[in-house]
């Protein structure tokens, strides 16, 4: 399998990581890219006395810190496990850090395979490992101030789907 | 000495910590750390944070070298 | 939800209508796209007196007739039917028509949503239903003869599987 | 009269079959066109096969009416 991991301040293009996978191998059948875009909000709980309420608060940009050495390990870990799964022949992993304004690019993953429930399911494993395993920090700026993001307990639950069996 | 690193909002509670530190465990390390800097102290003992020995999740008494490069992560928010 | 249905003698740029689905809307976090690919072989399946084996058979090319008006009212339905389920900011549903070369693009299905899973799985349905409801009939051309595809078995269970439960 | 659209395989067998017909059903229709054209019938006949009245999957003893368009549809294999 080719692998491509890659992380970068800059922005990346789709297009070119497209025709990289369709064109790896004439078998290819089914190429599934996932994009992940900077959202002008974060949902936030307001925990309450009583209750328990969710605010969607705007945001002026958000920042992705990592942990240089370790992350690419761990990407690396994460595609070979995607890789022992599932017969894939080719996959690219990009991840952005640095500042990030609304609307641009965050993360790409990209699966080629022959057929298109390995692409899809692979593709998904491969963002549900990298949120929760992955050493990203993501934070926010609104009026001047930051704010680190808390993880998701439903990023936590989407990966654990892939330990109970391989075809659950 | 050991070399210590502290991400994501840990970052924010370290801002006065030193970079080095003399410790035989991440769990000494830590008992150290909470002693000088009890808000940090507070923050390493969330059950969530994990820590790293050279880029290597490791239990917490795990045996420490010259050298040793120590990392407290909190819950990762990637992607 | 914005919904865009092409059905396409001609060749789709998978770059301009990822840019279109990501643009639809500040809220939209996630893109996912999937794209079927020409191979240059089909499996067959030989069966014997005793067993029933499975081999490879190269292609000269791929030829995707449809029935015009049918086929578009289907596809329609399709749509209408993930955006009842998930909720999504925008849907692309591109599928060629006529002869096709190995390597050349078939297929594509676009969506894009706030979140990651609904993007994945609206994406995963659209595709499930168009191979087992849409007008479209694929025959295959090896050593100047043309021979009609089989329906898969497979396609039929992984359509099946959404009409068990939402959440399944 | 009705007008006959035959798809996929269904094509290869249909060559030779007219474009109209006078039946009052696609069953009516199938049965006259399996006794003229028996490769043709056994095709139609084959429980995977379906039928569309003016391009709605209907069932075989829907009424049809003057210009109906019926489509004789084999098992799809799109995508």
């Amino acid at each position: 399998m080719t692998s491509r991991i890659r992380i970068q301040q800059q922005d990346f293009d789709l297009a070119e990581e497209y025709e990289l996978l369709r064109q790896t191998d004439s078998a290819v059948g089914a190429v599934v890219t996932f994009s992940g875009l900077v959202r002008d909000f974060e949902v936030e709980a307001d925990v309450g006395v009583e209750d328990v309420t969710c605010a969607k608060k705007s945001i002026d940009s958000l920042s992705l810190q990592h942990y240089p050495g370790m992350t690419e390990k761990l990407l690396e870990a994460i595609v070979e496990q995607a890789n022992t799964r599932w017969n894939l022949i080719a996959t690219t992993v990009i991840h952005r850090v640095g500042d990030l304004a609304p609307r641009e690019q965050i993360v790409l993953v990209g699966v080629a395979s022959q057929h298109r429930a390995e692409a899809f399911e692979a593709a998904q494993f491969l963002m549900d490992y990298l949120k929760t395993q992955a050493t990203f920090w993501k934070s926010i700026r609104r009026d001047n101030q930051q704010q680190w993001i808390h993880s998701k307990a439903s990023d936590k639950q989407a990966a654990e789907r892939w330990s109970r069996s391989k075809d659950e | 000495m050991i070399n210590l690193l502290f991400f994501g909002r840990l970052g924010d509670f370290a801002k006065a910590v030193p970079s080095t530190l003399e410790a035989s465990t991440p769990a000494e390390a830590r008992e150290l750390l909470a002693a000088d800097f009890p808000d940090l102290g507070r923050e390493l003992y969330e059950p969530q944070v994990l820590v790293s020995v050279n880029k290597m999740i490791v239990p917490w008494d795990q045996p420490l070298f010259e050298g040793s490069e120590v990392a407290f992560l909190p819950p990762v928010t990637g992607g």
